[in-house]
Formats: C-alpha cells, sequence, structure tokens
C-alpha cells in the first residue's frame, strides 16, 4: 500500500502569545516548533499500515524552509520519501491554496491512500483533508479512529468518531482520503540522536509553487486574515473567592448550601 | 499435546488465570524464558521455553493446575527459585511452570515444638524468622539467601552441612503435605515429635527429586540454636589436609557443623577480596556447633588437636566472629568472582570420597581434568569444597569465546568424570540430586534393577507423567 | 449575492440537535439585521415531524427524505444537497462546527467552489464581505477574518452548547419535503454501522453532581482524591477528552462535543481549562463551580463560582469541609 | 520498516549494535543467581514476577536481542519490563558482595537506549517530557522562560546577594535544578539552600540560563537529549569560572559527578548536604536552636546507593536535633527506594504496593515524625504517600536543607 501522508509544523504553546505589531500576525520567533500532534497520529497509522500490509510511507509538507524538520522527523519515523512544498514569505496562503498545491503535489505520485490529521494545532480548522480529497475526486473518512484493510477489495473498513461519544463505521473505495483522530495508536518517538543522523543522510525533495502552478495561472487565497486578538473573555459573570483554601472552600459551601444545590 | 500453538497457549493461559486470577498468570514471552532458566550455564533452546507462568497462591489451585495439564497432557514444572547448580531440575521441554512465589506463609509453633512453611518461603528468611525465636533451621546450601524451602527439601540437600553433624533436612521434616501428580492431596507424618516407625511416606517425597508430588508444606522440628565457636588450619600441601580430615574422623573429634577448605590459588583469591591476609597454603576453616560456649569450643580445640598430627603450619581458633563472616564469605566469592569479572563460564563437580580413601580421592580432584581432551586445556581451574562431608568441588572456567557447543562437550566431560570418581570411591553426589543429568550414573552406581524401581514408582503415581518429566528420563 | 441563508440541520435520535437551533436563532439575527431570508434542510428518512417543527422558525425547511439518508454518509448528504443548493442559490450556507459539519463542510464548499470557513464563533456582513471570528491556538486568541469577496460563502458554526435559545417563530409555515431517490449505485462511501457510546457502570447524564476532571487531574493519585470527593458529595466523576484519552477514566465518563453532554445541578471543574469542546457538554448545568490555578482559564468565563489555586490542596479541603457540614 | 519488527533486524545500524554488545557482554557476566531480587524494591512492590526483578530483565534483554523474534506486542512487553526498573542501584550493591559486581543498571539503561532507538521506547507518558527537555530544558513542560520565578518571588521578601552567571562571577555555583525551579512545594528547597548559603555569606551565584541536567533523558534512555544538555551544560560551567558547584538534588549532582565528560573532575561538585555538612564543621554555620521533633533520615539511593554519601546529611541533623535521629528498619544501602527513580515520575508502575507508603510505615514504626530527606522526588513521592495512606498529621516529610535553615535562622523563642 502506497501511503502519503501530509504533515505540517505547528508552533507548542507554553506561554501567552504576542500578537504583532502589524496586528495581523503572531510573533512565533522564540516559540518552538514540532510536528502538528494531529499529523504526529496519522504519520504513526501509516506506518504501522505499511508494516502490516507492506508497501512504502511518503511525508509532505507545505510550509517555509525552516519547516524541514518534520519531513526528517517523518523520515526518521520510517516514511521513506519526504516532499517539501517551500512556501516563501510572499506567498498569500491561506487553507485553500495549502490543499490544492498538495493536491497537485500529490497527483504526480501514485497513491493507494492518503492521511492528514483531523487539523492543526494553531488555527483548528480540519479544512484541508477533505479539500484535497475533494480536488483529487476520491472519497474521504474524517475524524478516523480505526482503520482496517479489508482482504481482496480494494476497500478498507474505517471507523469515525461521531458527537456525543457515537461511532460510525464506514466501508471507503480506495484510493482514499482520511483525516486521522487523535489518542488511537500513540506515536512514537524519533529520538534527537535519530534525527540528527537522518539530517545527515536522508535527502528530501524541494518543489516550489512555480513546480505546480502553469504559468499565468494563479491559486488565490479566499481568506483575508485582517486582524489578531489577544482572547477577550464573554464578560464574565464568575464569583472568584479569594483567601487561604479554607476560606475560599467556606465560603463555597456557604454559597451552595444557601443556594440549595448542596 | 504435539505442537502447541500460540492458539493452545492463549487458550491455556485463560484456563489458568480462571484458576489464580489475571494478575498471577503471565504468557509474557519473557517471563516464560526466566521461568525457564536458572543458574545451570546453558542458553535454553526455543522448545524448552515454557508455555505459560502461573503462582498459585495455595494446594487447591496447584491440584486445579495439576488435574487441567493432566487433561490436556501437558507437563507441569514447579519452580522455586532456580538456583540448581546441576541444571537438574531446569524444565528441558515446554510446559506450564508452576511458580511458589506467593507461597510463602511460614508459621512458628513453639508449643508443639516445630515450625510450618509453604515451599516458596526462602530458606534464608525461614533461617532468620527462626534464628529471632533462637532457633536453628538445619539447611545451609551457598544460594541460602534465595533458595525456597519447596526446593530444599524436594532435593534433600544440606548444602555445605557435614552430615554425620547433624544428618540431612530430611531427619528434621515431620511431615509434608503432597499434591499428587493425579490431583490427590494428602498429609504425611506426624504432629508429634516422634517420627513413624515403619512406613513413613514422608521420606518418599523429601528428597525426590520433585518428580513425586508437589510438596505444599514441610513441618520441621524445631531446633534451639546452637552456640558457635570457629577454628582454621592452614597446610603446606592438599595430601596433608586431607590426612588431616581423616584423622579428625579416627580420632573420633565430635563432627563440625562446617568444615570448609581451600586450596592454595582460591584461597589466595577468596581471602585477597575479602581483605584478608593470604594464608600461604591449603587451608580448612570449621564451625563447630554445642549447647554451651564451652561446650563449643572444646569442640574446636579437640579438631584443632587432631589437624595439627597432620602437620599443619598453623592451627588456631577464630575468636572474631566478624573475621569469620570474611573467611566464610572468601570461599564463597570465587566462582561469581571470575565469572562478573571475566564472563567466563564457571564449572563445578560434585565428587564425595569414601573416608579411607580420602586423601586418594584429593590427588585425583587435583588432577581432576586428566587425561579430559578439552578441560585439560582449561588454564583455570580450583579445588575447593566441604571437606567435612569428604566433598569436593573440582571447578574449572571455560572461556567466554569458546562456542556453545564446545562449553557442552566440556561439561559433559566433566560429568563423566564426576561419575567416574563417585563410582571409584563408591559414593554418590551429596548435594545435587540423583537423576537429570546424573540419571547414568545412578544406572551404573546402582544397577537397573533400582532404577527399574524408581520408574516404577513414579509410573504408577504419576502415569500421565505429568510432573516434572524428564529429571527421571535424564538429559544432557 | 443573494440575501439567502441556508441552514444545514442535523438531528439524532430524532430529536433536532441543540446546534440546529442555534444556528437558526443566530442566523436569525443575522437575517434581521441585513434584511435576508433563513432557509434550512433537514436530511434523512421518516423525519418529516421534525422537519415540520423546525419549519416554524424559518422562511421555509426543505426535508429531504430518502432512505439512504437514514444515516450519514458526506456522499449521500452531498448528492442530496447539490440540486437543492442550486434550486434555493443561498449566499451562506451553514453547517454546525460538528463531526457532520467538519466532515461535510470542506466536500461541500470544495465541491461547490466556495470559500470555506470552520469553526466560526461570530461573524457579520461587511459590505458583500463576510467577516468572521474564530479561535487560534486554542482560543489563546482570536482572529477576524475576511473572505474574499464571492456569490457564496460557506461556514461552519461552532456550537455554544446552550441549545435552544430565543427564537420567534416566522409565522408562515413553508414545508417542502423533496425526495431525490438517489441512486448509491458506484458511491465510494458506505455506511456498516452506528455504535452507541459504551454502557458505563454509573450514567453521568443522570447525576445531580458531577466532578469533572481535566489536565490538571495527571495521575492516578489525584484521581483517587477527587473521587473521595465525589463519594462525599455523593457524586460522580466525569472528564475531558485528554484525560479519557490517557485512559484514567473510561471512555463512558467523558464530557464534551465527542463525548456526553451533561446538566447536573453542580458541575465543579476541577484542573479543567475549559476548551469550547469540553464545555459545550456541561454548559446547561446549573450551578458550575470551577477550581483552576490558572485565572485566565477559560472554564472561569462560564462558571457561576471560581477558585483560583491548585486543586491537590483545595480539594481535599472542600472534601473535609462537606463531611463536617453533613 | 524492518528494525520495528525486531529488536535485533537492521544490522546497517552500528549504534544499535554497539548497544546490544555492551547489554550480551555485562549479562554473559551475571550467573543468574537471583540474589539481586531479594534487595529489589521493584520485585518487592510488585506481583513478583521474574523480569519484575534485576536479573529478570538482564534476561529480558539478552534473550531478546540473541532470538531476535521480538515484535508487535512483545515489543511493549520487552519496554514495560525494562522501563520499571527505579535504577536505586541495590542490585548492584548486592551483586558485588560476590565478587567485583555485575553493573546491572548499566545494562537496563543500555537496553533503554536501545528501545527507544528502535522506536520501542520510551513509555508513552515520558515522551511529553522529553519533548519539553528539547525544547524548554526541563521536563515538567514548563516554559524555560519562567525558570526563575520563584528566585523573583522570593527576592521580594528577602534581599539576596547571590549573582547572576555567566553576566557577574562567583566562586560557588548553586545548580537548582527543574524540580525546584517549577515545583512550589521544592522551591521551599532551593529557598532553604538560599538562606543558608546567604547566612554564610558565601559568594554564590545562579546561572541566568539554567537548564536540566540531563539525568531524566538518561534515564529514559534519551541518550543524545543528554549529551546535548550536558555539553550547553558544561560549557556554561567552564566559562563561568566557578571552583564549586552545589546541587540540591542527588540526581543532578551524580549526572555531574558520574556522567559527566572528564572535564568535569577539575571543578567541585557537592550535594548541599555535603557542603552545609563541612560549614557546619568549620563552623561557619552555627545553629541557634534545635529540632525537638523525634526526625529520621531517609537516603535517597542516587546519593547514598550510587554515590555513598550516608554521613553528611546525618551529621547535619545531628546538629540541629535535641534527641538524635533514629533510623528506619532500612538504611544507608539497605535503604528502601522511594519509587521515584529512573524515569517512573513520568508514569504509573505497577506498585502493589506503594514502595513511598512502605517507607511512611517504617518511618511510623520507629516514632518518627518528621521524616528528613535530601531529594526533590523522594521528598514528592514520600509527601504523596503521607496523603494516600492517610497519615498527614502523624508524620511530615521536610528536606534536610529546610531544617538546617530553620535551625541556624534567627529567632527569639528557641
Amino acid at each position: 500500500m502506497e501511503i502519503i501522508v501530509c504533515v505540517r509544523q505547528t508552533a507548542v504553546v507554553r506561554e501567552e502569545l504576542e500578537v504583532a505589531s502589524d496586528g495581523r500576525s503572531v510573533d512565533l520567533s522564540r516559540v518552538n516548533q514540532h510536528l502538528n500532534e494531529w499529523d504526529s497520529y496519522a504519520l504513526e497509522e501509516a506506518l504501522l499500515l505499511v508494516q502490516e500490509n507492506g508497501g512504502s510511507v511518503t511525508v509532505v509538507s507545505l510550509g517555509p524552509e525552516n519547516a524541514e524538520p518534520v519531513l526528517f522527523h517523518g523520515l526518521a519515523a520510517g516514511a521513506q520519501d519526504a516532499l517539501h512544498i517551500v512556501s516563501v514569505v510572499q506567498d498569500d496562503i491561506d487553507n485553500w491554496v495549502v490543499a490544492n498545491m498538495l493536491s497537485r503535489e500529490i497527483k504526480k505520485h501514485p497513491f493507494d491512500l492518503v492521511l492528514t490529521g483531523v487539523q492543526a494545532e494553531d488555527d483548528g480548522c480540519g479544512e484541508v483533508g477533505a479539500t484535497i480529497a475533494t480536488l483529487l475526486g476520491i472519497p474521504h473518512a474524517s475524524m478516523v479512529v480505526a482503520v482496517e484493510c479489508e482482504e481482496g477489495q480494494n476497500t478498507l473498513k474505517v471507523e469515525r468518531e461521531l458527537d456525543e461519544g457515537y461511532h460510525d463505521v464506514l466501508r471507503i473505495s480506495l484510493p482514499a482520503l482520511l483525516t486521522i483522530q487523535t489518542g488511537t495508536r500513540q506515536p512514537r518517538y524519533v529520538s534527537s540522536m535519530r534525527l540528527k543522523r537522518f539530517k545527515k543522510k536522508a535527502k528530501i525533495t524541494k518543489i516550489g509553487f512555480e513546480d505546480l502552478v502553469s504559468v499565468g495561472e494563479t491559486v488565490a487565497p479566499r481568506t483575508e486574515l485582517i486582524h489578531i486578538d489577544s482572547y477577550q473573555p464573554e464578560t464574565r459573570n464568575v464569583e472568584i473567592l479569594e483567601g487561604s483554601p479554607e476560606q475560599t472552600v467556606g465560603q463555597l459551601l456557604d454559597r451552595l448550601y444557601s443556594k440549595g444545590v448542596l | 499435546m504435539k505442537g502447541v500453538g500460540d492458539a493452545d497457549i492463549s487458550k491455556m493461559t485463560a484456563v489458568l488465570e480462571g484458576i489464580a486470577g489475571k494478575d498471577f498468570v503471565s504468557a509474557n514471552f519473557f517471563e516464560r524464558i526466566k521461568n525457564t532458566v536458572d543458574v545451570y550455564p546453558f542458553e535454553l533452546r526455543k522448545d524448552q521455553i515454557c508455555y505459560a507462568v502461573i503462582m498459585p497462591s495455595s494446594k487447591e489451585e496447584i491440584r486445579e493446575v495439576i488435574l487441567y495439564a493432566n487433561e490436556i497432557k501437558v507437563p507441569v514444572f514447579i519452580r522455586g527459585s532456580g538456583t540448581h547448580l546441576g541444571g537438574n531440575y531446569r524444565p528441558h521441554v515446554s510446559g506450564i511452570v508452576i511458580n511458589t512465589h506467593r507461597m510463602t506463609k511460614l508459621e512458628v509453633s513453639e508449643e508443639y515444638g516445630f515450625f510450618e512453611c509453604e515451599p516458596g518461603c526462602v530458606a534464608g528468611h525461614v533461617r532468620d524468622a527462626l534464628l529471632e525465636l533462637g532457633y536453628f533451621l538445619p539447611e545451609a546450601p551457598g544460594s541460602i539467601q534465595v533458595a525456597s524451602m519447596g526446593g530444599l527439601i524436594s532435593g534433600n540437600t544440606s548444602g555445605h552441612i557435614v552430615d554425620p553433624s547433624i544428618g540431612k533436612p530430611g531427619d528434621y521434616v515431620l511431615a509434608v503435605e503432597v499434591v499428587l501428580p493425579n490431583g490427590e492431596i494428602i498429609e504425611t507424618g506426624t504432629k508429634g515429635l516422634r517420627r513413624p516407625a515403619g512406613t513413613d511416606l514422608t521420606k518418599l517425597f523429601v528428597g525426590s527429586d520433585g518428580f513425586l508430588g508437589v510438596i505444599t508444606k514441610i513441618r520441621m522440628r524445631l531446633l534451639k540454636a546452637p552456640v558457635r565457636a570457629h577454628g582454621l588450619a592452614v597446610y603446606s600441601d592438599l595430601s596433608s589436609l586431607a590426612r588431616g580430615v581423616q584423622r579428625m574422623y579416627q580420632d573420633g573429634c565430635p563432627p563440625p557443623l562446617f568444615m570448609e577448605f581451600l586450596d592454595g590459588p582460591s584461597a589466595e583469591i577468596g581471602f585477597g577480596l575479602k581483605g584478608l591476609e593470604p594464608p600461604g597454603g591449603p587451608v580448612v576453616m570449621f564451625e563447630s556447633i554445642s549447647s554451651s560456649e564451652k561446650g563449643a569450643s572444646g569442640k574446636v580445640k579437640q579438631i584443632m588437636r587432631s589437624l595439627k598430627k597432620e602437620k599443619a603450619i598453623e592451627v588456631y581458633p577464630v575468636e572474631d566472629i566478624d573475621k569469620w563472616r570474611r573467611l566464610w564469605a572468601a570461599r564463597s566469592v570465587i566462582g561469581s568472582n571470575l565469572m562478573q569479572q571475566e564472563g567466563n563460564l564457571i564449572s563445578t563437580a560434585e565428587v564425595v570420597s569414601n573416608l579411607k580413601d580420602l586423601v586418594e580421592c584429593m590427588d585425583d580432584c587435583q588432577n581432576f581434568s586428566r587425561g579430559l581432551p578439552l578441560t585439560s586445556q582449561l588454564d583455570m581451574s580450583f579445588l575447593f569444597g566441604h571437606i567435612g562431608a569428604l566433598t569436593f568441588h573440582p571447578a574449572s572456567f571455560i572461556p567466554r569465546n569458546w562456542t556453545d557447543d564446545l562449553k557442552r562437550k566440556v561439561i559433559d566431560e566433566r560429568f563423566q568424570r564426576e561419575g567416574e570418581l563417585n563410582l571409584k570411591y563408591g559414593t554418590c553426589g551429596g548435594e545435587w540430586g540423583q537423576f537429570g543429568r546424573r540419571k547414568d550414573f545412578f544406572i551404573k552406581r546402582y544397577g537397573e534393577a533400582s532404577y527399574e524401581i524408581v520408574k516404577g514408582l513414579k509410573k504408577t503415581m504419576d502415569p500421565n507423567n505429568i510432573l516434572n518429566p524428564g529429571i527421571l528420563e535424564g538429559y544432557r | 449575492m443573494t440575501n439567502r441563508i441556508l441552514v444545514i440541520g442535523e438531528h439524532g435520535n430524532n430529536v433536532i440537535r441543540d446546534v440546529t437551533w442555534e444556528m437558526v436563532a443566530q442566523m436569525g439575527q443575522i437575517a434581521d439585521k441585513f434584511d435576508m431570508d433563513v432557509q434550512a434542510t433537514i436530511l434523512g428518512h421518516d423525519c418529516e415531524e421534525m422537519g415540520q417543527t423546525l419549519s416554524e422558525y424559518v422562511e421555509h425547511l426543505y426535508y429531504i427524505s430518502d432512505v439512504n439518508l437514514s444515516n450519514y454518509t458526506w456522499e449521500c448528504y452531498l448528492h442530496a444537497l447539490t440540486p437543492l443548493i442550486d434550486k434555493v442559490d443561498p449566499s451562506l450556507i451553514v453547517l454546525g462546527h460538528t463531526a457532520m459539519g467538519v466532515d461535510l463542510g470542506p466536500r461541500l464548499a470544495a465541491t461547490l467552489d466556495c470559500s470555506y470557513l470552520a469553526d466560526c464563533i461570530d461573524f457579520t456582513f461587511d459590505g458583500d464581505d463576510l467577516v468572521v471570528t474564530r479561535e487560534l491556538f486554542g482560543g489563546k486568541l482570536l482572529s477576524k477574518l475576511k473572505v474574499a469577496r464571492s456569490n457564496r460563502y460557506c461556514i461552519t458554526m461552532r456550537p455554544s452548547g446552550m441549545g435552544e435559545t430565543e427564537t420567534d417563530k416566522r409565522s408562515v409555515n413553508n414545508f417542502t419535503e423533496i425526495t431525490p431517490a438517489l441512486d448509491t449505485e458506484g458511491f465510494m462511501t458506505q455506511f456498516l454501522d452506528l455504535l452507541a457510546p459504551p454502557e458505563g457502570d454509573v450514567d453521568i447524564t443522570k447525576a445531580e453532581i458531577v466532578i469533572g476532571v481535566g489536565r490538571g487531574v495527571s495521575d492516578k493519585d489525584k484521581v483517587k482524591v477527587v473521587q473521595t470527593l465525589a463519594d462525599a458529595v455523593g457524586g460522580v466523576m466525569a472528564a475531558t477528552r485528554p484525560v479519557i484519552d490517557s485512559g484514567l477514566l473510561p471512555k463512558e465518563r467523558q464530557v464534551g462535543q465527542s463525548g456526553k453532554t451533561v446538566k447536573p445541578k453542580i458541575y465543579i471543574a476541577c484542573g479543567i481549562s475549559g476548551s469550547s469542546q469540553h464545555i459545550i457538554g456541561m454548559k446547561k448545568s446549573e450551578t458550575i463551580v470551577a477550581i483552576n490555578s490558572d485565572p485566565k482559564a477559560p472554564i472561569f468565563n462560564i462558571a457561576h463560582f471560581g477558585i483560583i489555586g491548585d486543586l491537590n490542596e483545595i480539594v481535599p479541603v472542600l472534601t473535609s469541609g462537606i463531611q463536617s457540614r453533613k | 520498516m524492518s528494525e520495528n519488527h525486531s529488536v535485533r533486524k537492521n544490522s546497517e545500524d552500528q549504534y544499535a549494535h554497539e548497544l546490544e554488545d555492551k547489554i550480551v557482554d555485562i549479562v554473559r557476566r551475571c550467573r543468574n543467581c537471583n540474589y539481586c531480587s531479594m534487595v529489589c524494591p521493584l520485585f518487592e512492590s510488585t506481583r513478583g514476577f521474574q523480569v519484575q526483578s534485576p536479573s529478570g530483565i538482564l534476561q529480558a534483554l539478552s534473550y531478546a536481542i540473541k532470538l531476535g523474534e521480538v515484535d508487535g506486542g512483545m515489543q511493549t512487553d520487552l519496554r514495560d519490563i525494562v522501563y520499571a526498573c527505579t535504577t536505586c542501584g541495590s542490585c548492584v550493591l548486592k551483586c558485588k558482595s560476590s565478587g567485583p559486581g555485575v553493573p546491572l543498571v548499566d545494562a537496563i539503561e543500555a537496553g533503554r537506549e536501545l528501545l527507544v532507538e528502535r522506536m520501542v521506547g520510551p513509555m508513552p507518558e515520558q515522551i511529553e517530557a522529553l519533548e519539553s527537555l528539547e525544547q524548554e530544558g526541563n521536563p515538567y513542560g514548563e516554559p524555560a522562560s519562567t525558570r526563575l520565578n520563584w528566585l523573583r518571588e522570593f527576592e521580594k521578601k528577602q534581599k539576596l546577594t547571590y549573582k547572576s552567571i555567566p553576566a557577574q562571577k562567583a566562586e560557588i555555583l548553586l545548580y537548582v535544578g527543574c524540580t525546584p525551579s517549577y515545583n512550589e512545594r521544592i522551591s521551599e528547597t532551593a529557598i532553604a539552600v538560599m538562606k543558608l548559603l546567604e547566612a554564610m555569606g558565601a559568594d554564590y551565584g545562579i546561572l541566568r540560563d539554567e537548564q536540566c541536567c540531563g539525568c531524566t533523558a538518561k534515564r529514559m534512555g534519551e541518550e543524545g537529549l543528554f549529551e546535548e544538555l550536558s555539553n550547553k551544560n558544561f560549557e556554561a560551567f567552564r566559562d563561568s569560572g566557578v571552583q564549586r558547584i552545589i546541587t540540591i538534588s542527588p540526581h543532578c549532582y551524580n549526572t555531574f559527578v558520574n556522567e559527566y565528560q572528564e572535564d568535569m573532575k577539575e571543578i567541585t561538585i557537592q550535594h548541599y548536604t555535603q557542603f552545609f555538612a563541612e560549614a557546619l564543621a568549620q563552623k561557619s554555620l552555627i545553629p541557634k536552636h534545635k529540632i525537638k521533633n523525634t526526625v529520621t533520615y531517609h537516603d535517597p539511593c542516587y546519593l547514598g546507593k550510587k554515590n555513598q554519601v550516608y554521613e553528611p546529611p546525618r551529621q547535619i541533623l545531628n546538629s540541629i536535633t535535641e534527641k538524635s535521629p533514629v533510623e528506619m528498619a532500612r538504611h544507608h544501602d539497605d535503604s528502601l527506594c522511594c519509587g521515584g527513580g529512573g524515569g517512573r515520575m513520568w508514569f504509573e508502575p505497577e506498585e502493589t504496593e506503594r514502595l513511598s507508603e512502605t517507607r511512611i510505615n517504617q518511618a511510623l514504626a520507629v516514632g518518627a515524625n518528621i521524616i528528613a530527606t535530601a531529594c526533590p522526588w523522594c521528598h514528592i513521592q514520600l509527601e504523596d504517600a503521607v496523603k494516600t495512606s492517610g497519615n498527614e498529621g502523624k508524620v511530615e516529610v521536610i528536606d534536610v536543607a529546610e531544617l538546617l535553615a530553620e535551625a541556624v535562622a534567627e529567632r527569639e523563642d528557641g
């Protein structure tokens, strides 16, 4: 089974984020980057599927030069090939452009399955997967928590997570695209020594936008970011109880009892 | 059950879990391996790895396992601590391992004058528990801090103890509770201090090499902890050392509880490791026991007098108990030491002499490897043993870089030689049991007729040959 | 650009899902503000009644009925919807940001070749431009986006968890049933089974007092500490998704979008920061108490009483406090 | 992906093979006598399966390598076996009693390295810690930028004379470590140590950009990350020109002394108990009043068993207690591990009886109402155990430094 996994580098947010002076971007210069959590599950699923059914895994990522680490991560984790669609600062990119470019690159390769994470940690849109599937004219299934190859048939049995604790099971014909949910099969850990080794020897194929877009053609973004705010909570009507644990708890119990809920 | 597959194993595991509960059954590959290997220095073969390990908590659970094993015709091996040096009791085909780790009840009934313990009790723990109450455990294997009571009693081994001094543990076992290979549970013996005259089934199971039944409870007489005194003698050569020991017996000295000897080289190493002055020759160290200080030190003096007569370089009592502890440790560390340092493989034999030929036997043991094509190539050989029990442990170290096959051959060679010598002196191993790798020796020594008796016994009691198979059949 | 909004309704277990009411309500406001029409559709089989009910609150309700729509698949829904969309020609298509919306939204948008925006918490029109507000970095930041001017926008709206909100009936009852008679021959996805949530020892949706634990409760010991509190107040323990994923509590204890929705008398949130996905599942609780060390935690936005501090200190005190008052 | 099929395959992979050879060579020296299992806290606190003992872990590793058909579920079985060890070192001491001793823990840690290299390790719950270590220089997922927050808070209460290294120079470097920096309760220890240094008028400093010593990475088998951290730290130490480093955690101490590069030997490394014991001896610290409670001391494995630092903490306690401290049933090299070492702080190991609770009971058995320890992790483990065993109010866990700081502090009442 030939599997292409779309991966992305996202910021690891452990601190308050600063909105840059232009009010349209976030200052991530000091923030660490890593493989988007959902994508790491997609990658793991791909590697395991290939382990169980044979084939090979290719990781592809669209992002700036410094997004390379996620591709090395993919290779070190066991992917055979890595494709890097390099975006430059000038490129005006939204999820539509990303999905569009990725689908153009993916078309160039033979594949049975495309995997992506359900969504990215930063924008949480979950738009790219199904959009790629549409552009490739293949079926998709989102929020997948279990995949099973069906012997003989050219189909997969997939279990998806729905709302309120429900799941459903679909049969989906290959080639197909799945967006993988977290908490399924624990992604393997790639040690720094391994990573170093692969950074030395491994090879990443670089692709520019110009390689994907024919002359004169443009892939325009469909959304424009106009402003970013640090979060303004909707007006709180919470009563914050002050004092030592004993005091706060005392106040709380007084209120709960007087309210009659206890 | 031929060709047991994974499916069978998981089925087996499920049944066992039904018996002891999920928590105390393991089909974990590595747990199965570890329960199949012991101190015996051979790699195990894949077809020896047991199918599953169960840690039962009661005789009833063991009974159920045995019944199930009979039903599916899968062998059962009882696992204590896996410390047998000769590999006699090590499973050599796959089966279910019953690990006695959880059966560790110990009850001391002073009013009755005995204690009862379960097979999983570690001898060292029992010893310490008894000592706190002022009692004494007649057991002293080198591995006492791990060895399990079940194993020791099934082998009826007292380790280093000088038999003429207090005899074997079996002499103190009043009764055992046993799960028979057919699932029956019986209790033998008595609650009194007097042992049955006539047929006493206790004797059948104590020292049965573990293939006649699973001992689930042991009742032993309480012995007051004796007062101990110690002595040491250094000789110029091993023959005079042997003569000294002969003399001790001929003079009718009260046999010491322990009497160990080390040849020059091993004494050198052992003493060195424990920060003691090298004795400058082969050395004998011994411990006498009595009910009183005077009695014990008296015995030591008496023995010293006999030992002196055979031109010992020096003979003196060891009063500093700490020094004695270090001396005692010095004799035990040689083997482990070389193994830990070099990763060389230690192979020890167990040769027992009769009293008359002790000197000659000492000589034979010094030249243990003479004429053995492989063993004679080994440059590192040592001689030590429980000389008071007329027991020699000629030890050799097989270089780590020898192939497994070569290692096997050496050990076989040495087994043969051990057998020859024990035949020559009309003796037998006093610590490591009679069958397993020693089966051939047993037949040579006691004849087919004797072997047939045991086989018949086994057949009657274990028609499906479920319990610890292989020990009686013998194997290499 | 037309003045029509099409809400794609959701239902389950034969009830109209809260998110549908929320969409209808919010779209109603937008419609009033920008002089637009709210129309809605419900897809399914034997759902006429629900369709009727909903139709009273929108300008027009299209009930698309087909046996193949009894269970959702993007493929059947897509085939059923595209003709309707051609007919209605809405400039704004609205779905809930639910399992269905996440699955169908982008597919629909890409198929209709219109722009798509997911998980919007607020939106308005600026001339013909649609301007939406959505969260970044799990709520740490808010972003405003303008959608390039076009004839059609497709968005998914974040469920608030508030369910049926004040919506006035739109008097006239325009109800149309459509029976597309879908031919699923050659469809690439096929519905096989719907798996109900695992039955647990306790039903957290029935409990009057629920103690919810979040990332702040990181190991068995802390769970133990909270459990004693639960026992003291006679409540049951529930948890956020991360806690469930880490295996500390069974799946049936999960509260939130992909878990259960609870409406107890008291919900005590211990170490829960308050992700939107979780809040959806407990927002309707009568009284919400939040214990968290981070004063900025969103949970305090919806809580009635808040204690800022380490739950390992506070919970035991609370437990003993309750025991002493009994 | 052959390497995921086996712990043995992928023969072109030299690093893994070196590890395998190292393990095999160590295990060859193990006689499988099982003496070690008798002193192993793991074996004692679990159901007591054979693989829950040192020699069991070693056998598992060596057979995994020899038989080489370890895949799928077996890999995780092996992982769980190898990561269960607390690395307390009791087994090594036991083994030494019959010769030079087999370095069992080295084999186990090499095994973890091997599993990490094979992408089988570490334990899933440990991955976040490692990522945090790599990104923020601490295993707690806390931002590097807040590492000194505890100090800023402390400064508000007391005027301090420490130097900020490297900007300023100092004779002594106080290496705070991750747990005291980020754990509110354990910060108290750091604060106590600083109070004492201030009381001595010591010329000391703190790194402006301190990073984890790397111990946690090493225990989890992340050797590459350990090397990165140790190199960074070593350079910082060297450039700072300090002559002496004092650590708060025995784990940092052990790492600096036994696991850092040779050149580290040029700097004197001390655990604070060693430093303050000397200070007391030289009268540069003078206790003003004595502690009335019955104190017992819990030996941290990384101080005692690993580095034979048994007496300094006891000397300190002796000098500040009214009635001399009592010893628990198990102490010095027979001391019982708290269960927190070897990376176990980051996941839930099997414990049929919690070691830390056993320890609390041993303390109560000798009538102690203060358990003094000198290790952040022991401290956390034992304090939790006091709660979980329902002994709050009966016995209290306090760090030796806190007790000493209290004893030297100016106070009107005795």
